[in-house]
């Protein structure tokens, strides 16, 4: 299948005051039409940077370093501000973490639909905009549409809300959508409303879904393929049966063993030890090799390529080379619920 | 039976937003603590879990209700004058990390030995800074740390050090308030094993207040789901999560993500409709230890 | 590298490498070097004014009045003949300390009025807030106008006074806010939870945190009572003539504009501008090392 | 809102207003009665130094002073009441008269300066926060900085110095030539001095208010779900951080209609423009109590208007206030 986003070889940088952070190192991944990638990682590992670098949203002191990336086959690396406007909401789109701060306080939810219907098809009379709104609030199983069209996002609820964003996203019928953290600072049980609302969306309407979270639970619950990335880079992508019955990188099995749901029956959680490296200057080798029980001498000299395992499964762990010693991984496999 | 070291009957907190208007932030919630357990405490932003810590600790003064704390009623407050000191060493309180957890302006040095300095403790080990240096090596941080300040530790060092602070007093109770909430997951696991270590190794006993149902179902003995502001169910963990009788509570565990694509899938999951929720209901013992609200049925 | 496949592929496992201290943001980032400078050496030369006058600054040589600025006068005299070099420092001293004692004042009520409605309840909280919202609202030098025509005739102090007391409203609603937000966080929670008393969060935890957010105000504030001393003197409604400050020597610009006697209106005033602005440059430094966010457009 | 409701809200506020009145009022009648000096001297002047003490007395008993202070309030509030204000004691006329024949002067000076402030400090801001930190904006902020340090009373003798008595284009004091009394051109020719000094002073300040206002907005999650659906940069800052910012700014606005007059009080000074403010500054110099007294109460009143006005716009157009009240009426009461 023809791939709908191209990402290569990308780099980020942020320039701060106390340094340059390098947020995003070498990332390379494509997304194919219809399918629900998600991009698992810590705070700081830079999977909300790389999001907004694909939408160019960056704030002013990040900077695309390095890296092509390819939309519907076109290049948009050099696209500006004013082509990329073309773009969003037609061709990608973004949720964003927090609901209660993404919605325009003093504008009602139903203009603010509108606005967004109205961005690609300016032209379009008032009517037909007022149903195209109602059709999308229903489509995000917001109740009573006509009703709620001219309420402000004060009387709406965290996850009326978040229902709300996504029906400003998916205004434009976009191809892609970027989903960043959807769901963290919402309650457990609307979380599970959300996820399912966003699988019902991927399947009716088709949309190539980017689902960016840190709980291996939530993306267990709607991912086709899994990236794991850590210190800037992804350093494990496969499909999600393969992430999770067969990870090969330590930093997966570090992640995976720390869930207190894996951990039944063990008196302490296993952990990984130490903290993620600041990206101001990243180390040497492998950004994971201080951390990790399995490090080889050469993980801290030299950075690890992707080793491919299938045609899906790729991992950066010198572990895969042929010549490094056969190690077992401490988990892995089908469990039974 | 365990010494019951905590015991709350009937426990209400109203906030009175205007002359209108007003939250019943907890309504009618009891427990006991026993020594040495963790009890969690579960439920969704809003559901007055952390009213209850804050109660306990003597920040917000209750509308209704009782605490005693080994027996000393800690809402009369002459009670509380006569046995003042021994109620603020023994019970400790631990927060969310957050920008406002720990002062800005202090080195983790002079957070840690803020409580001796408080009390006039003379420090078991010399000076205070040595003291501060034991407390911190306990919870896995070298003395190195000690003249940094808040703003230059990681999440989870901050947590480690708000702990260090808790237990430089050796307290009887830990009142963990969304201890683990803004970590990541690996960091969470580095701090769940702390508390476990501190209950199984000093016998602390620890109110455990979460919204991450896998943690909690890990670490704690006991565990009670609140909703807005009522205790709907406490049971053992085990049998809590086995065997779920209000639908609050069923709905709640099933719509925790398990990390596992094809068990997940293919779960089923339980919806709750808020309409169906009766406040007014009981909180009736329907096995031994384990409490539901149940429907009144006047 | 000089080791063979078989040493790189030894496994080696967790090795600590040296953390590298983090970046720190150094604090003379963007610090206003040249604006720190120009004051303090207009300031220190206020308070050595002895040492550089060459004139008594309020000796009235009425056979030079009016004089451009020569090498006996370095900037010319005033229209009463008081030689202006002299009277810059001398006159500066006082305005400053005007400043100074003006900013003192209000800091104090601030900090007071500020404490007692963050700490009291709501209803005297709302009270007191209604109050400096108007007070805020009334122009500051309309109030000090009235001061001083009911107390007649100025004096450094009673100047001082009328001005500290009109300008404390903005300090105070600062003040007042930090204390809220302090109080409520969750380190004074854990302080009061572990016995601390009043006193003792006071002065660990209250105290050293709102006043560094209060510095960039009280700064402001010296900058507006210098200015307020300056509008007043000549205005006719400070200091009298004869106690020479900043404004006092700015109040004979009438008669200069007759006489186009350029000096006695510029000098003083380039002193007196130049002065603010260093110490707004300063004001700004402060404000600005509490960091920002970026803009999101 | 019910109509009822409506009758309430606005029942309300004019009943603060009338309160709010009597206490300055009171306030200001009790401080100036406080004030030194002999307050038979603001009605004889010098004769009074020549009075016997049987005179005096009389003087005295005659105007009432020798009754307690509130029964002489009571008397002033009837008189105020009626519109006897008085008699200024420097101009010998009814303290009505002399500031009838003032106030279009400061009203045609402060409203043309509070309507190009107003309006020049929201392009300005707009133009900044459109160029956050380039050029435009910092050169506009480090100009706006050294305005704002210079004293209005000095920068009115600059403008004096290089457009009156240098250049001689511009004149430098009154509001018309003698004679001249109904010649607009004559007018504006001196108001451009005087208008210019009253701008520049406060331009800046609320450019930099509504600069900073924008800017915070920009900052707010929805402007990166503005730029994520696909809004141009003008959409987003006009038709959303402009319009969130608007409410406060035009509240801000009305407080600071004392502020502006203020300011015009220190410029008619310096212009020797026949307005309210070169009278207050008479009136407390010559302790003109009658006098003062009137235009105190006149300054409170606009001070009293101004915040009055500014928190029902902030009340009425900003919806996140009304959500304040929501969530605290209807949202959380679960019982």
């Amino acid at each position: 299948m023809e791939e709908i986003l191209n990402i290569k070889n990308l780099s980020v940088n942020i320039h701060a005051p106390g340094g340059t952070v390098h947020a995003v190192r070498d990332v390379s991944f494509e997304l194919y039409p219809g399918e629900v990638l998600a991009i698992v990682g810590e705070s700081g590992c830079g999977k909300s940077m790389l999001c907004k670098a694909i939408m160019k949203l960056l704030p002013k002191s990040a900077k695309v370093e390095g890296g092509q990336i390819f939309a519907n086959g076109v290049d948009i690396t050099h696209y500006s501000q004013k082509d990329m406007e073309k773009l969003r909401g037609k061709l990608f789109s973004y949720v964003f973490q927090d609901p209660m701060t993404a919605l325009n306080p003093t504008i009602p939810i139903g203009k603010q639909i509108g606005e967004a219907v109205l961005v690609h098809e300016p032209k379009l009379p008032k009517a037909q905009v007022y149903e195209r709104v109602i059709e999308l609030m229903e489509l995000v199983g917001i109740q009573r549409p006509r009703e709620r069209y001219h309420l402000y996002p004060y009387n709406f609820s965290g996850g009326m809300r978040q229902r709300s964003v996504m029906a400003i996203a998916l205004a434009s019928n976009p191809r892609i959508l970027l989903a960043d953290e959807p769901t963290t600072a919402l309650d457990v049980t609307i979380q599970a409303q959300i996820l399912d609302l966003l699988k019902k969306i991927q399947v009716q309407l088709g949309t190539a879904t980017i689902l960016v979270s840190h709980d291996l639970g939530v993306v267990a619950s709607a991912a086709d393929r899994v990236a794991i990335m850590y210190a800037g880079k992804i350093v494990e992508i496969g499909t999600a049966e393969e992430v999770y019955y067969d990870p090969r990188h330590p930093y997966t099995w570090g992640l995976m063993q720390s869930l207190p749901a894996l951990n039944k029956g063990n008196a302490e959680l296993k952990t990984i030890p130490g903290m993620p490296p600041t990206l101001v200057e990243p180390p040497v080798g492998d950004a994971f090799a201080c951390r990790n029980q399995y490090a080889l001498e050469i993980d801290y000299h030299q950075q690890p390529p992707m080793f491919r395992i299938s045609d899906t499964h790729y991992a950066a762990t010198w572990l895969l080379d042929p010549r490094a010693p056969k190690i077992t991984p401490p988990i892995g496999g089908k469990r039974n619920a | 039976m365990p010494e019951t070291l905590l015991d709350v009957e009937h426990l209400s907190h109203v906030f009175r937003l205007s002359k209108h208007a007003h939250i019943r932030a907890v309504d009618d919630v009891s427990f006991q603590l026993h020594r040495g357990e963790i009890l969690g405490l579960v439920g969704e932003s809003g559901s007055g879990k952390s009213t209850v810590a804050r109660c306990l600790m003597n920040i917000y003064q209750p509308t209704a209700g009782v605490i005693r704390y080994q027996g000393v009623n800690i809402l009369d407050r002459r009670e509380f004058a006569r046995n003042r000191k021994m109620l603020e060493t023994r019970r400790q309180i631990i927060f969310q990390d957050s920008a406002s957890s720990l002062n800005q302006r202090m080195k983790v040095a002079d957070i840690i030995a803020e409580p001796m300095h408080i009390h006039h403790i003379k420090p078991p080990r010399g000076s205070l800074r040595e003291e501060a240096a034991y407390q911190l090596k306990y919870v896995g941080m070298d003395a190195s740390y000690l003249d940094q300040y808040p703003s230059e530790l990681s999440g989870g060092q901050r947590q480690r050090v708000a702990i260090a602070r808790a237990l430089s007093m050796e307290p009887e109770l830990l009142v963990a308030d969304e201890p683990i909430a803004s970590l990541d997951v690996s960091i969470q696991a580095q701090i769940v094993n702390l508390f476990k270590h501190c209950n199984q190794e000093h016998g602390f006993s620890i109110l455990f207040i979460a919204h991450d149902l896998a943690m909690v179902e890990f670490l704690c003995h006991r565990v009670g789901v609140m909703y807005r502001g009522r205790m709907v169910e406490l049971a053992p963990t085990a049998e809590l999560f086995g065997d779920p009788r209000h639908a609050y509570t069923k709905a709640l565990l099933s719509a925790i993500p398990y990390p596992d694509p094809v068990i997940q899938k293919n779960r089923p999951r339980v919806d709750f409709e808020e309409l169906e929720f009766d406040r007014e209901g009981a909180f009736t013992e329907v096995t031994p230890g384990h409490f539901v609200l149940q429907e009144d049925r006047r | 590298m000089g080791l063979t496949d078989q040493e790189l592929f030894t496994p080696v496992g967790i090795r600590q490498i040296p953390e590298k201290p983090a970046g720190k943001q150094r604090w003379h980032h963007g610090f206003p070097w040249i604006s720190a400078a120009l004051m303090t050496i207009i300031v220190a030369c206020c308070m050595g004014a002895e040492l550089l006058m060459t004139k008594d600054p309020t000796f009235m040589d009425l056979q030079n009045c009016s004089v451009a600025p020569n090498a006996e006068f370095l900037f010319g005299t005033d229209t009463l003949g008081r030689d202006i070099f002299s009277g810059i420092w001398y006159g500066g001293r006082i305005s400053i300390t005007i400043g100074v004692l003006a900013t003192v004042i209000s800091t104090m009520i601030a900090v007071v009025y500020g404490a007692v409605s963050g700490v009291g309840p709501v209803w005297l909280d709302t009270l007191m807030m209604r109050f400096t919202e108007i007070f805020l609202s009334v122009p500051s030098l309309l109030i000090v106008l009235f001061l001083q025509a009911i107390w007649g005739e100025a004096n450094m102090l009673s100047l001082s006074v009328a001005i500290g007391v009109t300008g404390w409203a903005g300090i105070a609603k600062v003040i007042r806010t930090e204390v809220r937000q302090i109080r409520s966080s969750e380190y004074v929670l854990a302080s009061r939870c572990m016995g601390g008393r009043f006193f003792h969060v006071l002065r660990k935890h209250l105290a050293p945190n709102f006043l560094a957010s209060i510095m960039f105000m009280v700064i402001m504030n010296v900058r507006t009572a210098i200015s307020a001393e300056s509008t007043l003197s000549f205005m006719g409604m400070g200091l009298p003539l004869e106690i020479v400050s900043w404004g006092s020597m700015l109040s004979l610009a009438e008669k200069a504009l007759l006489t186009q006697s350029w000096w006695i209106i510029l000098i003083p005033g380039g002193f007196l501008v130049t002065l603010l602005m260093c110490i707004t440059n300063m004001g700004n430094y402060l404000r600005k090392a509490a960091n920002r966010k970026e803009s999101n457009l | 809102m019910m109509k009822q409701n409506l009758l309430l809200y606005w029942g309300k506020k004019a009943l603060v207003f009338l309160v709010s009145v009597m206490v300055l009022s009171v306030a200001v009648f009790y401080i100036s009665r406080l004030a030194p000096g002999d307050p038979l001297m603001s009605y004889y002047g010098e004769r009074t130094e020549k009075m016997s003490v049987e005179e005096k007395e009389a003087a005295r008993e005659k105007l009432g002073l020798n009754d307690p202070i509130h029964v002489q309030y009571v008397r002033w509030l009837q008189n105020a009441l009626k519109g006897d204000f008085g008699i200024s004691y420097k101009y010998k006329q009814d303290v009505t008269e002399v500031i009838g024949s003032r106030i279009g002067n400061t009203l045609i000076l402060g409203g043309i300066g509070f309507v190009l402030t107003f309006l020049g400090a929201l392009g300005l801001g707009i133009l900044c926060a459109w160029h956050e930190d380039k050029w435009p904006d910092q050169l506009l902020c480090k100009g706006g900085t050294l305005l704002s340090c210079i004293p209005e009373f000095w920068l009115s003798l600059v403008m004096i110095l290089v457009f009156s008595v240098t250049l001689q284009w511009l004149p430098s004091s009154g509001a018309y030539d003698v004679g001249h009394k109904h010649d607009i051109l004559n007018r504006a020719e001196h108001l451009i001095l005087p208008l210019t000094v009253v701008v520049l002073e406060h331009l800046w300040y609320y450019a930099y208010m509504i600069r900073n206002k924008l800017l915070e907005e920009t900052r707010a999650d929805y402007v990166l779900l503005g730029k994520a659906k696909g809004l141009s940069k003008k959409k987003i800052l006009l038709g959303h951080c402009l319009r969130n910012s608007l409410p406060s700014y035009i509240s801000l606005m009305a407080i600071s209609v004392p502020h502006v007059l203020g300011g015009t009080y220190i410029v008619e000074k310096v212009f020797s423009y026949p307005g309210i403010g070169t009278l207050s500054f008479e009136s407390a110099q010559y302790h003109d109590y009658n006098l003062l007294m009137v235009l105190c109460m006149l300054t409170g009143i606009v001070v009293i208007l101004g915040n009055l006005i500014g928190g029902i716009i902030n009340e009425r157009i900003d919806p996140r206030i009304k959500a304040a009240e929501v969530t605290e009426t209807s949202e959380v009461t679960w019982d």
